[in-house]
């Protein structure tokens, strides 16, 4: 942020005068609300997508009320969450219940300071990138949990018991997960692990066809990270055919909007890290985004990233509307049973694969032998 | 649990998992496999036999007071007085159709089959009062008191004629009178 | 699964599901007794939709007391219509004509059909997976167009009558029976590779509230809960009555295929294949459909001779028996129902001790009963 | 560097200090544990401005993520959840002032005539060297540590699982469905 606020002094004259950090500090602001409205739409056109593939898969049409087939439902829903009576249960804990939405939020929402989305278009490149996400995004936790004692409510409070020890089991499997990517990069910064998989290859690049490991390491992340994230199988949580709604079940209006927001943001960052991390993120097939000029370049990679990004989104919108939800148990030998210890042995497979071949992935090695 | 066991629980989960993300995917493409019907907009046909609101045909009512005593919940309500022709003149017919559970056994009753199903299926009101179907819109007390109007003129009349002992065809007339008298007040839906 | 009570001191909570719960099927309330996510006591607390029916059957005459039938069981309310009017022609002895039983058959089969969607629907739907619930819907919309072609309506029927049926069927009924029979017989395939044998749906169901075959019958279960412990008993064909013995059809019973015999799987299993079987049923009672009238002679005045009658049907949700007495008037003099998921409901508790949360709406789901059933 | 990163520096100091206090006196103990929250928050920003990021994330990841979550945990399980009024009664409150003023005094007076170095330098990432000398110089205190949670992990799965018989037949049965 410093090295952009200085050449943009240099290249304004008008900026001239003013200290350095207020323009780093004003940049800041600045990323901070290009990111929060692009999260704001995302969730808000996420929950339209997400009832529109719902409508397709379920043989039925979806909202197509408000606005040109429906398109506007979401803004209905938003300005009706706003509106809505805020209701706060009479033994309720006045003040930890209007506090966990925010911890739940910023949680969600703190995580998309380092998503990669084109060539230079990170609000943050971070070099601790992916150990930030997961960092940021154990508030949530600490967010849920409140929400499910505040509340008062025994089927909150079990919610909340059920979402805490889910997120703190699949964080470890995510983590693990994520370090095949990590190892190949040789750096925690996402955009660093982006650009380990440009180049010449193609999507062959990709982290995804790096080598078998990084290959099952993708699809573990995403079952973990589908866990992690709350998401139909894995939504015990909110499991609403037995807590009713779990840990935000009395919860109204934009307290629980904010509950909403927060689960359509985790569910694009957990696109947005798969991307980055096994699907190349904004890298181009075959060419180079950062040759081009700055802004065409971006919007370009831009576009790539979002692409790939919202097919992972659609990927996981159609898993939860397909699959029944786990029980509590079986969670967590899924967790502790299956996706520990096969991370781990991909984490060992990328690890003695990476020694032996010299970080070399497979299609590099099939190329290399074509020279 | 052995390691073949292990490796086939992960493979069964993903191969059925497979199955039934293909049997989604397949409706979620196929825009043919959708089956809502777009309701205010368009409509389905409504078979010969639907069971909708009840429709009562006052003019060929006879009110025997069938429909009544077969109604399971009592929402059809009668009131008839016998006319100066010794029929059966109906003074209110009426049909809660808030209570109504459209089990088609006055109908079947209804020996002049004056009593019907309709089509229609689509009413919403914000009270309960809206929901009573008034087949007479004339008071009922009016009818009435119309009708013994007319029942003590014929009287007076018969009483006259037998008084004058005039020949019978006089006496028909005037029953006939009274009768015409009867139609013309008549309540119309 | 054991209750691991004695692992940590615990402090045990009372939760109050339902009478508003998404997934008790109505108005059911249990109060449950938990250990964290274990259920220690389930005890149902029914009668939240009480409304006195067998008191109202001895308030009005034989035939009046039919649209009150279709209220007992609304998912089947062709079933406990014909089984009333069956109830009240075994009291006064009526014969009823070859045709009408027919289209009684027919219409039991597919109200069966449509009832076993909505258990199936309904049960994925409390498992998580929201999507086969509407596939069943839509399937269930057909069966409700026939209906609404045969008799006028779509949910509470009123169809059968006291000695036959309230209508001949409509010219095409038969042909449109035939044809979503076509329809239909597929979509059992795509139901069972879409999540009957998705492995965490087998996960949920398999060896959760194993009912052994002896404690189902000890209990007085009946129907597809009680065949789901690998009774073969169904009235249809150990106790026939209508025109069903001229039927060829298999009794479906759990055979623990993906667990032990008798629990949530195989009770799910029985209702997907004995969809199949209703379909044979109905193929067949199409086929061979006799001409005639459909309504024997009954005087309006339906004055039923002196005495008592017990009738037992097979209804998708068990046996549904209607004893009767008569002293001769037009209304009956005692009228008593028994109904499948009343005795459903007094295993409940044995079942679900020690199960968690989750598996007490496994279990409600498979015993697939409902309310006005078991408070009538 | 001065101006801003003071300020900065200042709120988060105040942020973690006054959210410590809170952590000590307030009656409620989850609010203690959401004035942890901040506490862990004000360290994780101190940790920003003297370009330890990684360690910041740690902070975050471990104490927010990790311990403040079985914390509440502990609390959930431990107290009689559904009454709602989780307390934790102070005792010995003058004592405990007064100690905490003399230690107060002593470590005050330790930092102001501690000559520390002050080293100015350029933001560099920590991360590479952390893993490094984790991995060359302090692997046999890092492993030890390991080994240490590992044994205290088992130890708490033991204790929890006196019933070890049933419990294992109990998995047999759960893997054979």
């Amino acid at each position: 942020m410093e090295a952009l606020a200085r050449s943009l002094m240099n290249a304004v004259p008008l900026l001239a005068g003013v200290p350095l950090w207020a323009v780093t500090l004003l940049l800041i602001v600045a990323a901070a609300v290009v990111i929060l409205v692009f999260a704001l739409t995302f969730e808000g056109v996420g929950s339209l997508v997400l009832r529109k593939v719902a409508g397709d898969i379920q043989a039925r049409i979806g909202p197509n009320r408000v606005g040109p087939n429906g398109i506007l439902q979401f803004l209905a829903d938003g300005v009706k969450l706003v509106l809505k009576e805020d209701i706060i249960p009479a033994n309720a804990d006045r003040l930890l219940f209007k506090l966990a939405p925010y911890f739940v939020f910023v949680g969600s929402f703190a995580a998309f300071v380092v998503v990669p989305f084109g060539v230079g278009l990170i609000a943050a490149d971070l070099n601790i990138g992916i150990y930030y996400v997961m960092a940021v995004t154990s508030l949530v936790v600490v967010g849920v949990l409140l929400a499910g004692w505040a509340s008062n409510n025994k089927w909150a409070l079990l919610g909340g018991m059920r979402a805490a020890a889910q997120i703190v089991s699949y964080e470890i499997p995510v983590g693990m997960a994520l370090i095949p990517a990590v190892l190949v990069a040789g750096s925690l910064s996402l955009q660093d692990i982006v650009r380990s998989q440009g180049g010449l290859l193609g999507i062959f690049g990709w982290n995804l066809f790096h080598n078998p490991f990084s290959f099952f390491s993708f699809f573990l992340y995403f079952t973990a990270a589908q866990a992690e994230t709350n998401q139909t199988p894995f939504d015990l949580p909110e499991a609403e055919s037995e807590l009713v709604s779990g840990y935000n079940v009395e919860y109204s209006g934009i307290r629980f909007g904010l509950f909403f927001l927060a689960e359509f943001g985790d569910m694009f960052i957990v696109a947005a890290l798969a991307t980055a991390c096994f699907l190349g993120g904004w890298n181009v097939p075959f060419f180079h985004a950062a040759t081009l000029p700055w802004i065409w370049g971006n919007l370009l990679s831009l576009g790539v990233f979002l692409a790939k990004a919202f097919t992972m989104v659609l990927i996981m919108m159609w898993v939860r509307w397909t699959l029944p939800r786990l029980r509590v148990d079986q969670l967590m030998r899924m967790a502790w049973k299956y996706l520990v210890p096969l991370t781990f042995i991909n984490l060992l497979g990328v690890s003695l694969w990476l020694l032996v071949f010299k970080g070399k992935g497979i299609p590099a090695m099939i190329a290399s032998l074509f020279g | 649990m052995g390691l073949k066991e292990y490796m086939n629980d992960i493979v069964e989960a993903v191969t059925t998992t497979a199955k039934g993300m293909r049997i989604t995917a397949r409706y979620g493409v196929d825009p043919k496999e959708e089956v809502t019907l777009q309701y205010p907009e368009e409509r389905w046909e409504i078979p010969a036999g639907y069971r909708g609101f009840l429709n009562n045909d006052v003019k060929t009512c006879t009110a025997c007071t069938m429909c009544v005593k077969v109604c399971p919940v009592d929402c059809i309500s009668l009131e008839s007085v016998r006319g100066a022709d010794k029929k059966m003149v109906l003074a209110s017919y009426d049909i809660n159709i808030g209570r109504c559970m459209y089990c088609g056994l006055c109908v079947e009753v209804c020996p002049p089959k004056s009593l019907k199903h309709t089509s229609g299926y689509e009413m919403a009101s914000v009270a309960r009062g809206e929901l009573i179907l008034h087949f007479i819109a004339e008071d009922a007390a009016e009818i009435k008191a119309r009708v013994a109007r007319q029942v003590a003129e014929a009287a007076v009349k018969a009483e006259a004629a037998k008084a004058a002992d005039l020949s019978s065809d006089l006496s028909s007339e005037a029953a006939r009178a009274a009768k015409e008298e009867a139609a013309k007040g008549e309540p119309k839906k | 699964m054991t209750v691991r009570t004695d692992a940590l001191p615990t402090q045990e909570m009372t939760i109050n599901m339902g009478p508003q719960h998404p997934s008790t099927h109505g108005v059911l309330r249990v109060i449950l007794t938990t250990d964290g996510e274990v259920v220690t006591r389930a005890v149902p607390d029914v009668g939240y939709l009480h409304r006195g029916l067998e008191k109202i059957g001895e308030r009005v005459t034989y035939a009046q007391f039919m649209p009150f039938t279709d209220r007992l069981d609304y998912l089947a309310a062709m079933n406990c219509n014909c089984a009333w009017a069956w109830a009240v022609e075994k009291l006064a002895k009526i014969e009823v004509p070859e045709r009408a039983e027919y289209l009684r058959v027919i219409v039991c089969e597919l109200n069966r059909i449509s009832s076993h969607l909505i258990a199936f629907g309904s049960y994925t739907a409390d498992m998580g997976a929201f999507t086969p619930f509407l596939y069943a819907i839509r399937e269930r919309e057909r069966v409700n167009d026939l209906f609404e072609m045969l008799c006028g309506n779509r949910l509470t029927y009123n169809y059968a009558r006291v000695g036959g049926v309230s209508g001949d069927a409509p010219p095409g009924f038969l042909e449109k029976t035939k044809e979503f029979l076509d329809y239909f017989e597929p979509k059992l395939d795509e139901y069972n590779n879409l999540i009957s044998y998705n492995k965490i749906f087998v996960h949920r169901l398999a060896n959760v509230a194993v009912i052994p075959a002896e404690e189902a019958v000890a209990y007085g279960l009946t129907g597809p809960n009680l065949r789901g412990s690998g009774v073969p008993f169904d009235l249809r064909k150990d106790e026939p009555y209508s025109v069903y013995p001229k039927f060829d059809f298999k009794v479906c019973v759990g055979t623990g295929e993906r667990g032990t015999p008798g629990d949530c799987f195989d009770r799910y299993m029985v209702r997907i294949n004995e969809m199949r079987e209703s379909v044979r049923i109905v193929r067949q009672a199409v086929a061979r459909i006799p001409d005639g009238p459909v309504m024997a002679k009954v005087p309006r005045l339906f004055k039923p001779p002196a005495g008592e009658a017990y009738f037992r049907s097979e209804c998708p949700r068990g046996e549904t028996g209607i004893y009767l007495i008569s002293d001769g008037s037009v209304n009956p003099f005692r009228l008593k129902i028994r109904t499948g998921s009343f005795v459903a409901m007094n295993i409940f508790e044995k079942v679900t001790r020690g199960l968690m949360i989750a598996d007490i709406v496994a279990v409600i789901g498979s015993l697939d009963i409902i309310l006005p059933e078991i408070d009538r | 560097m001065s101006g801003p990163a003071d300020y900065i520096f200042y709120a988060a100091a105040a942020m973690t200090v006054g959210a410590a206090i809170l952590v000590a006196i307030l009656p409620n103990i989850l609010y203690a544990a959401v004035a942890l929250l901040f506490s862990f928050a004000g360290v994780a920003g101190l940790y920003v401005l003297l370009s330890a990021d990684f360690l910041a994330a740690t902070q975050v990841l471990v104490y927010v993520g990790g311990i403040l979550v079985l914390l509440l945990f502990a609390v959930f399980l431990s107290n009689r959840i559904s009454g709602g009024n989780i307390t934790n009664p102070t005792h010995f409150r003058l004592p405990a002032a007064a100690i905490c003023l003399v230690l107060f005094g002593v470590l005050s007076y330790a930092a102001v005539s501690t000559p520390f170095a002050v080293k100015r330098g350029v933001y560099l990432p920590t991360t590479a060297d952390i893993g490094e000398l984790l991995m060359t110089r302090y692997l046999l205190p890092f492993e030890v540590a390991s080994v240490l949670l590992l044994a205290a992990l088992i130890g708490a799965a033991f204790l929890s699982r006196p019933d070890r018989g049933a419990t294992e037949k109990d998995d047999m049965r759960e893997g054979k469905a």
